[in-house]
């Protein structure tokens, strides 16, 4: 008697037991997406942090309403605050209830106010340039991977170029002349420029590392079963990227997402610290860390609440991200030696 | 870490100031001279001397490229002498003239276009050579090289010396030393004569103090076989008592005794260091902890850049500090000039000053010790053409903003000028400013109280490096800048900020009504002999610029130092509004 | 293995190539004007025309990358006249702002920089590994908690923020180091050993951080492998296994990743120099930009790519004798 | 009576994960003699594979609970000290794993590895000595041009040829024990066969009892004496290769046999999946861990759902069910 292979319900047993684990999950019928997000909520430390960073996102959105509740005018003058020398009054900065983080020296401003107005445009860098740089990565990734070829070869020596650049160097050394090219195409002057300058160049250097990601997830996803069946029932290009490959992909962007955004939230900080950052009058971490430089002996709280802000910020992003690849990428559920 | 917040903003000017100034000190910053530090009392021979500075490395060590006051002493009185120069002591008498190279202090013809200088016996270079007549007339056509010295020192050679105009790029028939063809040269030669010990200028104009403008390191010598053009800076030939052993920007400028410095030729100098070294780029904080601190080689330390105005408190505050600080003018007017042609309406003009609150900027920028309300575009400390101007009616004394008669004036603009009223107070005037972290609080400062009176502000920040080039182009309704005086005549201030040919002349006010007048006075006040006459025209000068509120005075800025507890003779050196480098000892 | 050195060396120089074309291309396209910037305040149209000509940057796009990289070979003389400046190969450059020749720049700054790299190297490789193995192999343990909690705080902290508050520590109020003051260590060993141990930490601490979770990550991920179980049930001592199958496996692709981070250290640690007043690469660069100094943002630019560029292929390269499957096939 | 080589006795595995506890392994005991080949069969997740780690003691990570006992020669593995199972571990047990493509290091040649697995055991054994002993085990499994391949890399050599090589390290030091865990899942079908033969041959050669663990009913047929039925991390029946697969007992190996498709038969059958799918080991049903896929469940009034059955002697098959012995015992082809 002899017996040929199994048919149906026996598979390749793996030896993994996380992989097991997996399979008893798979076995709840979620989907990836649902079960990597049952995954995060268990994780304490990222559902933490999501809730820090919630907490500056509603800041920065709401920060105009907010900054009217607490009366705390970004870009008031308080003369009473500080003294003749151009210092804060009280300790601490001069922390009052009229000003609960201090005020700023030389002009009395208040630290709070400024503290959440700056929320939104280290955000804004953050989120923005790394959806921007996800969303082209995604973009050129799946244009490589489908079509291959020289589209791919062009694709991927663009990005090893763009890779083969210092990109902080060059974000620096082109920021003031880029804007002012900016600004001579008619982008509006100042800020307006400096921000779509710091968003382009993040995303000029910011793409590769996911478009590599998605063309090599795309270029085995392809030999999938799933996509060859859709592919033999005539599925179009767009159903494929969209209902195919998109969904697939889900978890890695997120991931990257996670993991590039605290970068960029600290990026515009360290530019305002160089001196290419933004400019006055708007508020920014940035600017005021580089100005309490001046101050940090005898204001101190000047330093470290805008620092500690910023601090917080980008370790909630990173704890976030962690909680996020802990969820979406169980592979990190390993053994020990 | 404050590179990138220097100002460039302050225009660089040596200056000269003929009587120190004790007005209108208030109770928080008086006037202060160093005490013990200031005198030699306990100075020894030897020794190192360190300079801290934040600043990444010095302007330029080139004699003639050099316009910086403190930096104009500083190489002056170590490795860059020249004919004349300033009596090495504290106070008034800091700022006598006195022969340095040249035997006295020059003759001049009766027309004052000629004027001679006799070299003394025994100049040396550092290796020993003698410094000759021709050293000298070859540093001076340096100045002519546009190619070299881009203009950044200052131009009286350009002005004054008998060459006439032509197609170089500085407008002269004289290329320069390198361009000139032996007839160009021949020109140049013809303006500066060489006999022997005597050194001829042929002047175009009449000068009555030459002798001051060849003070200036422009007109210091620089041996030809040694000149490397527009890398002379980086390693200078030195003629002084002290030589560049080394120079690296963004890190030191090494100063050692030159051997071959012949003391018997210099009467002047009084050299007791053995070596002076300048550390750049030292983060402003970390100078100031250190000089507070005061320990080890601290002690023998000095300062450029002065105290962080959060430290001043402290610094003044302690008496254990007196003989080791000082505070004055440092000979600087800060002020806001308005493009005349785009701002042509006396009342909004009139309006902007009196709505500014120049006491909110003043407490921005550290409070009293950063300077005192400016009164006029003459320096205070400049006594001779010093006098507090009438400004305009209604200006609150105490610097503060008076919005009713600021909203008063705008009603009255509205009627005279109705086409800018409507600028002003809709779209707003721009205020070109280099961006650095003060401006960034200042031009806060600006809007609101301007707009407190209606007026709007579009703020235009520009990359410091880029501001004077920018300005000169494109300029907006409002710019900021500072000057110095060049030496003790007002004809080094009002004609440059604001008649036909200055040098630093931003208003385009030259479509002015009033502007005709003003220019037939200054004309008349430079050919003025008599200079009692002259200082109460540019007295009456400075009232007409007040009163047409050309440019709107802020400051006339004060600096303040604190040096190690070793040192000695370190002395605000009038003329130059720092320390006579050359001339410190240390103690013990 | 010949072909494949020749091959990754060919492609190293392709892209050099490229990166230096493009680089050029989009300095010399840019508003701000190289000549304007040469002239003093007295300045003239005449003069900065002038200048224009005598630093070449009237000439075509082309012809201009052409003599740059002429004068990388062979040197460059710049202004015909007497008062003309000669810098000689490799000729990067004339820094109009400097007076000096943007090679000799270099050649002052980048000891610096290479002083404060491979420092911050050493350091941060031996503590990144030692702390991430460490962590690996008690997993779940206090160690790999320390590990971790070090590692996000580390990764999180913005570098500036961190130079910033350990020089107010160590400097300010404690007092425990002097402030930074750099000299070359031919100059003096100890000086030079204490105005760098601030900067050094402060960089290795953040990229340890990274490299504590590449290992530790790594290790885990080995230790899943089957060849490690393998060894397990052929009976290694835990030592051996360790060493010879877990970090062998593991730390092949981090020293890789870690050559490349090198290189970018290299091309001037912009940041840890401008706090710390290190006068290397990064603060030139720096002081380049505030002075809009083209010529020197150019080159930096330049070098920054070299270093990056010759270190992929090196690495590569490197791979290929590390790891026996890349060499073999 | 001698004692058996080894005697499993009321094994449990327990890991904790995100999710919950999984309850891997339920009290499974079994024995084997010296020379025995036993199989063990059953689907992903049915615990067969956590039941050979364990016996190796492999089974690691942040929370895992082992209980029971493994008696090798009469010690109990599961309380043995650390260096005491290391040197257990390739000598006396040995073990092959399912990927010859992953199970060798990438980084040392084969001969390097070969000779390291019996140096470990042999400390102090010449480098010449070990040389002559990686060729013969190389040349032993098969492997053609011994003296240039064992100075290859792992990747330089076929699924087929490394699953050898791993063979050839495990047989090195003559193990007794050989714990199988899916060795040819991973290759060709026509390779499998070919590493089949070899293991047996080595079996026989070395005396070496064999562990087969598959979920590959025609492996079992082939080469095993008796096979263990397991299920949701219990064993459900207990038999000799014969009886297992003429006359199974428990509904699951009937289930098992039928979504099977008979190569000897003339006709073609029809293949029979058993419907559902196996139960989660983290929220496991009460009672037999089958019933809900049991066809026969619910004639037993709600007894398989409530009581786990124990195994019961079914002729001369041991099975794991509340069905009668007469029920179980039924010819195949009777409709249960």
């Amino acid at each position: 008697m002899f017996y040929a292979l199994s048919v149906v319900n026996l598979e390749i047993d793996e030896i993994e037991i996380s992989a097991e684990v997996k399979d008893i999950s798979d076995s709840s019928g979620l989907s990836p997406w649902q079960l990597g997000m049952r995954r995060f909520r268990k994780g304490r430390l990222g559902v933490i942090a999501l809730w820090v960073v919630l907490f500056y996102v509603l800041v920065a959105i709401f920060a105009p309403f907010i900054v009217r509740l607490l009366n705390v005018d970004p870009y008031a003058l308080d003369r009473q605050a500080i003294n003749d020398f151009g210092l804060p009054k009280g300790p601490l900065g001069s922390m009052s209830w009229n000003h609960p983080l201090g005020v700023e020296p030389g002009t009395g401003r208040d630290i709070l106010g400024r503290l959440i107005y700056g929320t939104r445009l280290s955000l804004i860098i953050g989120t923005v340039g790394t959806v921007l740089s996800t969303t082209v990565g995604v973009c050129l990734g799946i244009v490589a991977g489908l079509r291959r070829g020289w589209v791919d070869s062009l694709i991927s020596r663009i990005g090893d170029v763009a890779l083969a650049f210092p990109s902080l160097l060059l974000i620096i050394a082109l920021a003031n002349p880029m804007t002012q090219r900016l600004e001579s195409w008619g982008v509006p002057k100042g800020n307006t420029a400096k921000l779509t300058y710091i968003l382009t160049i993040l995303t000029i250097f910011g793409w590769v590392y996911m478009a590599r990601l998605v063309r090599g997830q795309v270029l085995s996803l392809r030999e999938r079963d799933f996509v060859e069946a859709a592919r033999s029932f005539g599925a179009g290009t767009n159903h494929l990227v969209f209902k195919q490959l998109l969904p697939n992909l889900w978890p890695q962007i997120i991931i990257f997402v996670a993991m590039s955004l605290p970068g960029y939230v600290a990026l515009e900080a360290t530019l305002s610290f160089l001196g290419v950052g933004f400019q006055a009058p708007t508020a920014s971490w940035g600017i005021m860390l580089g100005d309490s430089v001046r101050y940090y002996r005898a204001d101190t709280a000047y330093l470290f609440i805008p620092g500690g802000a910023l601090l917080i910020l980008v370790l909630g992003f990173n704890l976030l991200a962690d909680g996020l690849r802990d969820a979406f990428d169980p592979r990190s559920d390993r053994q020990q030696l | 870490m404050k590179h990138n917040r220097i100002i460039a903003a302050i225009a660089t000017a040596g200056i000269f100031l003929s009587a120190c100034g004790g007005s209108g000190m208030n109770a928080q910053s008086g006037e202060e001279s160093g005490g013990r530090s200031a005198s030699l009392d306990g100075a020894q021979d030897g020794g190192t001397l360190h300079v801290l500075t934040f600043q990444e490395g010095a302007s330029t060590l080139d004699p003639q490229r050099v316009y910086t006051g403190a930096e104009l002493g500083a190489w002056g009185s170590t490795f860059t002498r020249t004919l004349t120069s300033y009596q090495p002591v504290a106070g008034e008498d800091g700022t006598n003239l006195v022969a340095d190279m040249a035997t006295d202090l020059g003759t001049a013809s009766d027309d004052l276009k000629t004027w001679t200088f006799t070299l003394r016996d025994g100049l040396t270079w550092e290796d020993g050579s003698e410094v000759t007549c021709a050293d000298i007339a070859y540093g001076v056509s340096r100045t002519f090289a546009a190619e070299v010295t881009a203009g950044e020192g200052p131009l009286y050679a350009l002005s004054y010396l008998n060459i006439p105009e032509g197609d170089s790029d500085f407008g002269s028939a004289y290329p320069g030393p390198w361009l000139a063809d032996e007839e160009q040269q021949a020109l140049f030669d013809a303006a500066v004569q060489c006999d022997g010990q005597n050194i001829t200028f042929n002047l175009q104009v009449p000068v009555a103090d030459f002798n001051y403008t060849v003070g200036l390191l422009a007109f210091a010598p620089v041996p030809k076989d040694k000149d490397t053009a527009d890398q002379y800076g980086l390693a200078p030939f030195s003629n002084g008592p002290f030589r560049v052993e080394s120079y690296e920007e963004g890190v030191e400028l090494v100063l050692v005794r030159n051997e071959n410095w012949n003391a018997d030729s210099d009467p002047v100098r009084k050299p007791l260091l053995d070596e002076i070294i300048w550390q750049f780029g030292v983060d402003e904080a970390v100078i100031d902890e250190r000089m507070l601190a005061d320990a080890g080689e601290d002690k023998n330390t000095i300062v450029y850049g002065g105290i962080l105005p959060e430290n001043l408190q402290t610094v003044f505050g302690d008496d254990s500090l007196k003989d080791r600080r000082t505070d004055g003018f440092d000979g600087f007017v800060s002020y806001t000039m308005f493009n005349v042609e785009t701002v042509n309406c006396l009342e909004v003009r009139q309006a902007v000053w009196l709505a500014l609150d120049r006491e909110a900027l003043r407490t921005a920028a550290g409070g009293p010790f950063t300077g005192e309300f400016a009164t006029s575009f003459v320096a205070p400390l400049l006594a001779a053409d010093y006098e507090p101007a009438k400004l305009v009616d209604g200006l609150n004394e105490d610097g503060t903003a008076n919005v009713e008669a600021a909203i008063a004036m705008m009603e009255k603009a509205k009627e005279a000028c109705p086409d800018l009223h409507a600028r002003t107070t809709g779209e707003g005037l721009r205020f070109d400013h280099p961006d650095s972290a003060t401006w960034q609080k200042n031009i806060a400062i600006w809007i609101d109280s301007l707009g407190a009176a209606g007026i709007k502000i579009i703020d235009n920040p520009i990359e410091p490096s880029k501001y004077y080039s920018s300005i000169n182009g494109d300029r907006g309704d409002l710019m900021r800048a500072g000057w110095a005086a060049d030496w003790a005549n007002a004809s080094t201030v009002i004609p440059e900020l604001f008649s036909k040919d200055g040098g630093f002349n931003y208003h385009n006010n030259e479509g002015d009504p009033a502007f005709a007048a003003f220019q037939t006075k200054v004309d008349e006040a430079k050919a003025e002999t008599d200079r009692s006459k002259q200082s109460k025209l540019w007295k009456e000068l400075n009232q007409y610029v007040m009163d047409q509120v050309w440019s709107i005075p802020g400051s006339a800025t004060k600096s303040q130092n604190l040096v190690g507890s070793n040192v000695r003779g370190a002395y605000q050196w009038k003329p130059f509004g720092w320390y006579n480098l050359g001339a410190i000892g240390l103690a013990g | 293995m010949f072909y494949f050195i020749a091959r990754r060396s060919f492609f190293a120089v392709i892209l050099l190539f490229v990166v230096s074309i493009f680089t050029f291309w989009i300095f010399s396209a840019l508003p701000a004007d190289p000549a304007a910037l040469t002239c003093g305040k007295n300045c003239r149209p005449e003069v900065i025309e002038a200048n224009r000509i005598r630093l070449g940057y009237d000439k075509p796009f082309i012809e201009q990358y052409g003599s740059y990289m002429k004068g990388i070979f062979v040197g460059r003389t710049y202004g015909e006249d007497e008062s003309g400046v000669h810098c000689a190969a490799p000729s990067l450059g004339y820094s109009y702002d400097r007076h000096e020749c943007v090679s000799s720049l270099v050649a002052k700054t980048l000891p610096v920089t290479a002083s404060i790299a491979f420092g911050a190297f050493v350091l941060w490789m031996v503590f990144g590994i030692a702390l991430g193995t460490l962590a690996a192999l008690r997993r779940g343990k206090w160690p790999d908690h320390f590990a971790t909690v070090f590692s996000v705080i580390g990764i999180s902290f913005p570098s500036f923020f961190l130079g910033l508050l350990s020089v107010l520590f160590f400097v300010i109020w404690t007092k425990i180091l002097p402030f930074p003051n750099y000299v070359g260590i031919t100059e003096n060993p100890f000086e030079w050993f204490t105005a760098l141990i601030l900067p050094w930490s402060v960089l290795a601490l953040l990229s340890a951080s990274t490299y504590i979770r590449l290992t530790r990550n790594g290790i885990l991920e080995v230790m899943n492998e089957e060849f490690v179980r393998l060894g397990i049930a052929k009976g290694l001592p835990r030592k051996k296994l360790i060493v010879k199958y877990v970090l062998r496996a593991a730390l092949t692709p981090i020293a890789t990743i870690a050559g490349i981070d090198l290189a970018f250290l290299l091309g001037g640690a912009i940041v840890t120099e401008s706090v710390f007043n290190l006068p290397g690469l990064g603060k030139l660069t720096i002081a380049a930009v505030v002075n809009s100094d083209l010529p020197i943002l150019v080159a930096t630019t330049l070098i920054s790519a070299l270093f990056i560029v010759v270190a992929n292929a090196f690495v590569d390269i490197m791979y290929g004798f590390l790891d026996p499957r890349v060499r073999t096939k | 009576m001698n004692t058996p080589l080894l005697s499993v006795r009321d094994l449990h595995v327990n890991f904790g994960t995100s999710e919950g506890d999984v309850q891997a392994v339920r009290g499974v005991s079994f024995d084997i003699d010296r020379g025995e080949t036993l199989a063990i069969v059953g689907e992903s997740g049915s615990g067969k594979s956590v039941t050979a780690s364990a016996i190796m003691r492999l089974n690691f990570g942040a929370d895992i609970r082992v209980s029971g006992s493994a008696l090798f020669e009469g010690k109990d593995i599961l309380s043995m000290g650390e260096e005491e199972v290391r040197k257990m571990r390739g000598s006396d047990v040995a073990m092959i794993f399912q990927d010859p493509l992953t199970a060798l290091n990438p980084f040392y040649t084969v001969g390097n590895q070969i000779s390291e697995a019996y140096t470990i055991h042999h400390p102090g054994t010449s480098k010449k000595e070990l040389r002559a002993l990686a060729l013969d085990a190389i040349e032993k499994v098969g492997i053609p041009e011994p003296v240039k391949r064992i100075k290859q890399y792992p990747h330089e050599f076929s699924g087929g040829m490394r699953q050898r090589i791993v063979i050839a390290m495990a047989l090195i030091n003559q193990p007794k024990l050989l714990i199988a865990d899916e060795p040819t899942t991973a290759l060709d079908v026509t390779v499998q066969a070919q590493i089949l033969e070899l293991i047996g041959v080595m079996q026989e050669e070395n005396g070496t009892a064999v562990i087969l663990i598959t979920h590959d009913l025609g492996v079992v047929a082939e080469v095993t004496e008796r096979v263990l039925v397991m299920y949701a991390g219990r064993l459900v029946e207990k038999a000799s290769v014969i009886d297992a697969f003429a006359s199974p007992t428990h509904p699951y190996t009937r289930g098992l046999l039928n979504s099977v498709k008979s190569l000897d038969s003339d006709r073609h059958s029809r293949l029979e999946p058993i419907p559902g799918i196996p139960p989660s080991l983290i929220d496991l049903p009460t009672g037999c861990p089958f019933h809900s896929r049991c066809r026969y469940a619910a004639s037993l009034n709600g007894r398989c759902s409530t009581e786990v059955p124990e195994l019961k002697a079914v002729g001369n098959s041991w099975s794991a069910c509340h069905l009668p012995v007469d029920l179980l015992a039924a010819p195949i082809k009777e409709s249960l």
